[in-house]
């Protein structure tokens, strides 16, 4: 590919920018994370890093012309409470909910808790293409649009493969839940390997 | 309803049994001596076969024994059954698409992606971004980006040019990201984005790149003097490049390419003759002259004797295969063989329509909507294989079984015991392959007429027309008012209504356009908003029931004249649909026609016509027998 | 105690030749030698409307004598089978027939309302005591119900009992 | 000398390719739990009884009980002779287990009073050769047997019903299907209990589902047992999967009220997986399982690690604790069902070692779901074996002369079967007034291999018919009257037969099935009577010269020519 750089240079850091408030504007999307996320964890079960993935879920949701909110949860690991709790708190109702390795959720705030709008459960299968589309469609719902639903894929041999791994990630992830912590909202610092993070 | 007095000379129990296209009736009662006729159940089930032919006794008699199961009685008891005269239909469905969209030298990317980037008119020569640093400040440059571009990478890469002075005005991405490209520009361009097949772009063309504002439509590119301007073309050149512009009307976004031989064609495709005989002379039309030339021609060989289409189209594959069909079904060991010119194509309906098709020669997957053309066409011969049937189901029975009657008169029979109407009457049967109708004037002649194109038509066309690819969807669609989930806690319906549920909606009908079934709201699958799948849906019906409703009465109308008609009673699995019946009573109304659902017996709604109609004239037959013993 | 509980179909059953009516006497004391109860024993087997085993034929089939009630196992039939269970050293398995004979009598949407009534938080201490008394009093069932009240008293003490509703109380 | 570039040898890349390369492995982390059997975490055995009551269960007193001690306390553990089973020390009672001199009724007097932690104890001592010995023991039945998975990737019944009917043919005691569109399910059940009677009479089938639509195909008699009833090793799980084990036990016994046979499933690494293993050991928490299970009073378990075996696969040691948790199984009398059902690796040698331990001693239902259809279609998301290892499974028994419950079928019969199998559905959904099935599609069921060698089916109207099968309250009875009247007489009988059984109620016993004359066999009648070489089952006689069979064996009495 011609592109000037790959995408393994770029990092990224979440910054705290105060409470995880509830949203107003109805055009935004809120991306709520996992404790782990981009800090213990830099990348999902199949090494993409979690930079891209960011950057591909918000600009899925920027290209529909939708604003983001990135809320980090710090008192559970459960994908669908971080999914739900981020719905509760999106001006538009919608969130998507992602951990570390990469499962994610596609949640609405008057859903209950253990439904979703779309799931992600098969977190080997999902690369950078699949986020930028978990984001165009959480914007599209966020709009009021009826996006069809990000096609799911699956593989009869990720249990051999994934099934362990996705375990010992879920048990790290929880080692890093801080009970009773409130939810924050942070910002994305972007960087280059090697060179200082643009403020 | 007389009561029965088995004192007097028994009554007998009779069927009435109505063999339709796809759905078989019974009617049971007791007949009294004097005639009076007491109700005792209906049944209804599945045609087995092809109308009129022995396979269809099994359905028969599963009707019959429905019936007596829900009365009570016992096969033993039944006197007479009573089986329609009825001949068999076969009709068919063929779809020819005569327009064809044609791109060539990639001259044009029309296929208005949903997200483009920033707004207005950027005009300049193609290039590669990867050539962009060897570009000379000064003359314009539309950027392309191929696959594998970053968005961050491509707005630093316009950035840096712009910065060393390359006048960039206009961008066209391969991915979807136009948006993500302008909103990191220091200095806005149009950008149109999600091009995939971006490598055909012609590099060092003069090229234009236009995008309106969030709601709007495309000033310059969709005007052939925009072009002209644009391109500084000549009267001939313009001439030349208004497909182009007329391609582009209605699109929020565009690129057009000047290239030296580069055009857009809206092709003809042949699709061969219809040749029609008829009234004694031999027609001929071409399938993709459209429907309102083929129905012309078609009005003029009426009435229709036959009909063949060219071999290797649609068209004339499907009028060979229903003329097969019908003589397969009619080749019984041990029948008559029917003389080949009576099995003949007696109707034909064209109906204009759309498919949307890939352009060929297009860059980023345009779809046009082509125009095409929709046949039905009926079969139709006068021998019945009814008294095969007859004999059949008094076997499997053990009880009599006669004809009793012509199809078309006991359904003007069973509709007058509808509460409110009178002689004259018409029926109209809305069915799923033919549309039929049959008279009853006030001195009790009765004509009756099928003509091609009933439901099956209606789902194919908004099959076809919301490429839904899916005939079930489109039954659906066809079938089930529409909505639109706004949350989980309500809808709205296609009126404007707002419909509040306590229970909140399942996720996968979120934010969709649903059709409202009996089991509550499903998707339907299309990108279209309510108020397009709506108008869809009516016109389809439009098309195929007013028009044959209209087609079918003029033929049974005493000198073709609507206004001869008093009362149109609507029969049939279609006459159940929620807006079908409305749009037809709409459509005679001017005419001074009284027309609504039937409802038979007062309690059948549109349903078992022919089969009360059997069992009333069984009864008046025995009534003016007994007149005549009495004498 | 068991013994007492006799199905109301017994009398319906009327005489069989070989086989005195199950109400008049205690049920026969089993071994593992009796077991399949189908073919050494199908002389104790009834269906819950009274009909022998035997009868279960497709004839009866086809000439539309049996309904699915003829296909249900009979509270009586289960007892055998807890006693054959209790004679191969299986306590919990024949405790658990015993349950399901006196289930027998439960029609089956009832059946699933008491199996969602016990799960966890679904039912306050409340309503699981009133679904023990009922099981005691509408259907017999003391061995089920003292299953439900031991779970009531569990669920206390591991907080798995839905809390009360606010317009309850 | 210069210096050259790191490079892997040849052999590595070679190595590399292998495909045992693809599967995943992991570090145990025993504080997690994540750790197959031998952790310092999990409790020491001890039990304290109180007037007839268990006062304190492995180091916890009853105040502190969670809802898994309870239970087990209070109707799995024998207080009688509990302190005096406790008291033996662990490595007597391993020695029991494996020596033929014990008989395995004495075995049962041992664990009945035993707690989960020294069970774990007991079997922590064995080595994976001690495991298979105690379980050639410990098994319920005499009668090794199998079990399949017959679905369809379409949830086309006609495939269902041809694989059923193949499947039955080929030896599988039961047949156990699911779905993909859950609708679909009255449909594929009568299929497969159809194709299954077709095939050989007497084969019991189930449908798995959600505890409501199995229970209630259950008790319509479209299918004759029940199979996915989860539990799990922590409180936590447990009440996360919306159960108790109050509340599995009184389904129990709703399932035999109806005259249904039900066993639950469990597996190690479950809890682990789902983040709340609590700091034990996958095989503490499913013998925890077991005794649960054990306590509830039904008759059998499927375990084996089952849909997570990817965990305890990723560990040390952890095929031998997916053994030994089949072996606890068993060794506290519960029909044991014993995994080999999920797909496992990508190395055909490892997917075979994993079956060893419970092929070689021979267990209740060596898989509880062997996929009887391509793993394509397997709507379990895919077996350790399939159909195109039925050659392989059928030449590992002939070399080790050990019965895994199939056998070599010829073309002939096969064909047949799957024929008469599509045409009995044909006829039956005629009957029945459901979607029609075309002689085209009876024509490809007989030699279809997957749900793409199929014409498609209207989706739409079969999930009308579908429902019209709910709605209009369709019995087990009514298949009967269907097949009976279309001409289909064998089957009809047959399926009649399996019907009678709900009666008598002779399969809600320990590890029954049916013979092909419809002779329960369970584990009253078919005692396990191993008492070292010679005893027990053997594979012999009929059954021998049965699978001495294959595809492929050159004659000895004519060298050109083959038998078989």
């Amino acid at each position: 590919m011609t592109a000037a750089t790959t995408a393994s240079d770029r990092t990224v850091t979440l910054r705290e920018v105060g409470p995880a408030g509830r949203g107003t504007r109805p055009d935004e999307v809120v991306v709520a994370v996992s404790p782990a996320f981009a800090g213990h964890f830099t990348k999902t079960i199949v090494d993409v890093p979690h930079v891209e993935v960011l950057r591909q879920v918000l600009a899925g949701i920027e290209e529909q012309g939708v604003t983001a909110r990135i809320i980090r949860v710090f008192d559970t690991a459960d994908l669908a409470a971080i999914a739900h709790g981020g719905a509760k708190l999106s001006g538009s109702g919608i969130a998507v909910g992602m951990l570390s390795r990469g499962t994610t959720m596609i949640h609405q705030k008057d859903l209950p808790r253990l439904s979703n709008l779309e799931l992600f459960p098969q977190s080997p299968l999902l690369d950078a293409p699949v986020f930028r589309m978990i984001g165009s469609n959480a914007a599209q719902y966020a709009k009021g649009e009826s996006p069809q639903p990000v096609p799911t894929r699956n593989d009869q041999m990720a249990r051999p493969r994934w099934q362990a791994k996705a375990a010992l990630l879920h048990l790290k992830e929880f080692e890093c839940i801080q009970a009773g912590r409130p939810a924050v909202e942070v910002e994305p610092v972007f960087g280059r390997v090697g060179s200082r993070p643009l403020a | 309803m007389t009561p029965v007095d088995p004192g007097r000379s028994p009554a007998r129990l009779v069927v009435g049994v109505d063999i339709g296209n796809s759905t078989t009736e019974a009617c049971l009662a007791v007949v009294a001596p004097e005639g009076s006729i007491t109700h005792l159940a209906t049944d209804l089930t599945r045609t087995t076969g092809v109308k009129g032919t022995p396979d269809n006794t099994e359905g028969a008699l599963k009707a019959i024994r429905g019936a007596l199961a829900r009365a009570g009685r016992s096969a033993g008891q039944v006197e007479t059954v009573l089986l329609n005269e009825a001949t068999p239909v076969i009709s068919g469905l063929a779809m020819e698409t005569i327009t064809e969209t044609i791109i060539t030298e990639s001259t044009m990317i029309g296929h208005n992606p949903t997200t483009p980037g920033g707004e207005g008119l950027g005009v300049g020569t193609t290039r590669s971004i990867g050539e962009l640093g060897e570009q000379q400040p000064g003359e314009p440059v539309v950027c392309v980006v191929p696959h594998g571009w970053d968005f961050d990478d491509v707005a630093a890469t316009l950035n840096a040019a712009v910065a060393a002075g390359v006048d960039v005005v206009a961008a066209i991405l391969a991915g979807d990201d136009a948006v993500l490209v302008t909103n990191r520009l220091e200095r806005p361009i149009p950008v149109v984005d999600e091009v995939s097949a971006v490598e055909k772009v012609p590099l060092g063309m003069l090229a234009a790149v236009e995008v309106a504002a969030p709601g709007r439509t495309i000033r310059t590119l969709s005007n052939s003097y925009g072009l002209a301007t644009v391109f500084e073309l000549d009267p001939v050149q313009t001439r030349q490049v208004s497909p182009v512009a007329r391609a582009l009307t209605g699109n929020r976004s565009a690129v057009v390419v000047r290239t030296p031989t580069g055009d857009v064609t809206d092709r003809r495709i042949p699709v061969g003759e219809l040749v029609l005989h008829g009234a004694g002379k031999t027609l001929r039309v071409d399938v993709d002259a459209g429907a309102e030339a083929i129905m012309e021609v078609v009005g003029r060989a009426q009435p229709l004797d036959d009909a063949r289409g060219e071999p290797g189209t649609h068209v004339g594959g499907m009028l060979a295969q229903v003329r097969d069909t019908m003589a397969d079904v009619m080749d019984i060991a041990g029948q008559p063989d029917v003389p080949v010119s009576e099995i003949a194509i007696r109707d034909v309906l064209a109906v204009d329509t759309f498919v949307p098709a890939e352009v060929r020669g297009g860059l980023a997957g345009e779809v046009a909507l082509e125009n095409a053309v929709a046949l039905a066409a009926m079969v139709r011969t006068s021998r019945s294989r009814m008294q095969l049937v007859a004999d059949l189901v008094s076997e499997g029975l053990g009880a009599a079984a006669e004809i009793g009657g012509v199809e078309g008169e006991m359904a003007v029979g069973g509709a007058l015991t509808t509460p409110g109407v009178d002689r004259p009457i018409a029926v109209l049967d809305l069915g799923g392959g033919s549309t039929d109708a049959a008279l009853l004037t006030r001195e009790g002649e009765c004509t009756a007429v099928h003509v091609a194109g009933a439901g099956e038509l209606v789902t194919k066309l908004i099959d076809s027309e919301l490429a839904l690819g899916d005939r079930d969807v489109a039954e659906g669609v066809k079938w089930f008012p529409l909505g639109k989930v706004e949350s989980f806690f309500h809808l709205r319906h296609e009126d404007g209504t707002v419909e509040f549920v306590d229970q909140p909606l399942s996720p996968h009908v979120f934010a969709r356009v649903v059709v409202l079934t009996p089991d509550g709201p499903a998707p339907v699958p299309t990108r279209h908003g309510l108020d397009h799948v709506r108008r869809v849906r009516r016109e389809a019906k439009r098309r195929v029931f007013v028009v044959n409703a209209l087609r079918a009465l003029r033929q049974v109308a005493p000198g073709g004249n609507l206004r001869a008609l008093e009362f149109v009673v609507l029969l049939g699995g279609s006459a159940l649909d929620f807006e079908i019946p409305d749009m037809i009573a709409d459509a005679l109304a001017p005419h001074g026609i009284v027309c609504g659902t039937g409802n038979v017996l007062g309690t059948e709604g549109p349903r078992n016509a022919v089969a009360s109609g059997l069992v009333r004239a069984h009864a008046a037959l025995l009534a003016e027998e007994a007149r005549c013993r009495s004498r | 105690m068991q013994r007492g509980a006799c199905h109301s179909g017994a009398s319906l059953r009327g005489p069989t030749e070989s086989e005195p009516a199950l109400s008049a006497s205690p049920p026969p004391e089993l071994t593992t030698a009796d077991y399949p109860l189908s073919i050494n024993r199908p002389e104790l087997l009834h269906t819950p409307s009274g009909k022998p085993i035997t009868a279960l034929t497709m004839d009866a089939v086809v000439s539309g004598e049996l309904s699915a009630e003829d296909l249900r196992i009979a509270p009586e039939t289960l007892q055998l089978q807890a006693q054959l269970a209790d004679a191969s050293g299986r306590p919990q398995l024949a405790a658990n027939f015993r349950r399901a004979a006196e289930m027998t009598a439960i029609p089956d949407a009832e059946v699933l309302a008491m199996y969602n009534a016990l799960r966890p938080r679904a039912s306050t201490a409340a309503q699981l005591a009133e679904l023990a008394d009922r099981l005691e009093r509408a259907y017999s069932a003391p061995v089920c119900a003292a299953l439900v009240r031991e779970a009531a008293e569990v669920y206390a003490r591991r907080d798995l009992l839905a809390r009360p509703t606010a317009d309850v109380g | 000398m210069t210096t050259t570039e790191p490079r892997p040898s040849i052999r590595t890349e070679l190595l590399e390719s292998r495909p045992v390369n693809l599967d995943g492995f992991v570090e145990e982390w025993p504080e997690k739990g994540l750790v197959a059997m031998e952790s310092d975490f999990d409790p020491a055995p001890s039990i304290r009884v109180e007037d007839g009551r268990v006062v304190e269960l492995d180091g916890r007193a009853r105040a502190d009980f969670d809802f898994m001690d309870t239970f087990i306390a209070n109707h799995a553990i024998d207080v009688a002779s509990a302190e005096a089973s406790m008291a033996i020390p662990s490595a007597q009672i391993a020695r029991m287990l494996i020596d033929p001199g014990v008989s395995r009724g004495e075995v049962l007097a041992v664990t009945r009073g035993l707690t989960p932690a020294k069970v774990l104890d007991v079997v922590k001592l064995m080595n994976v050769v001690e495991i298979m010995q105690g379980m050639q023991k410990m098994r319920a039945r005499r009668t090794p047997a199998n079990q399949g998975h017959s679905t369809s990737a379409r949830d086309n019944p006609i495939q269902v019903a041809a694989d059923a009917a193949e499947g039955a043919l080929r030896g599988f005691a039961e047949l156990e299907t699911t779905l993909g569109v859950l609708r679909y399910a009255p449909l594929v059940a009568i299929a497969l209990q159809v194709g299954a009677q077709v095939g050989r009479s007497g084969v019991l089938t189930q449908c798995a589902l959600e505890e409501a639509t199995e229970l209630e195909l259950g008790m319509r008699g479209i299918t004759a047992y029940a199979e996915t009833i989860s539990i799990y090793g922590t409180e936590s799980v447990f009440v996360d999967g919306d159960d108790t084990p109050w509340s599995k036990a009184f389904l129990a016994s709703a399932y035999a009220s109806r005259g249904i046979k039900m066993r639950f499933t469990s597996g190690t690494g479950s809890e682990v997986q789902m983040g709340n293993a609590e700091g034990k050991s996958m095989l503490y928490l499913e013998i925890r399982c077991i005794l649960m299970a054990k306590g509830a009073g039904v008759q059998g378990l499927q375990n084996g690690s089952i849909s997570c075996i990817g965990v305890p696969g990723a560990v040390p040691g952890g095929i031998r604790a997916v053994a030994a948790e089949n072996l606890v199984a068993s060794m506290v009398d519960l029909e044991c069902a014993s995994g080999n059902d999920q797909s496992f690796s990508h190395s055909s040698m490892r997917r075979t070692a994993r079956l060893m331990p419970q092929l070689l001693p021979g267990t209740d239902f060596v898989c509880s779901g062997y996929s009887a259809v391509p793993n394509a279609d397997n709507m379990f998301a895919g077996s350790n074996f399939d159909t195109e290892d039925y050659d392989d499974w059928n030449t590992i028994q002939r070399d080790l002369q050990v019965d895994g419950g199939l056998r070599h079928v010829r073309e002939p019969e096969i064909l047949q079967a799957r024929n008469t199998a599509a045409r009995a559905l044909q006829a039956l959904f005629a009957h029945l007034d459901l979607p029609a099935i075309s002689d085209e599609e009876v024509e490809a069921a007989t030699y279809a291999d997957s749900s793409n060698d199929y014409p498609l089916r209207d989706v739409l109207a079969d999930l009308k018919g579908a429902q019209s099968v709910m709605e209009r309250g369709i019995t087990g009875l009514d298949l009967v009257r269907g097949l009976e009247t279309t001409g289909f007489h064998d089957v009809a009988q047959s399926l009649l037969n399996v019907l009678r059984q709900r009666v008598s109620g002779d399969l809600l016993q320990t590890s029954a099935v049916l013979t092909p004359d419809f002779t329960p066999l369970s584990a009253i009648n078919d005692v396990n009577d191993y008492a070292g070489p010679g005893t027990g089952y053997r594979l012999a006689g009929e059954r021998w010269e049965e699978l001495k069979k294959l595809r492929h064996v050159t004659s000895a009495t004519n060298p050109e020519t083959e038998v078989g």
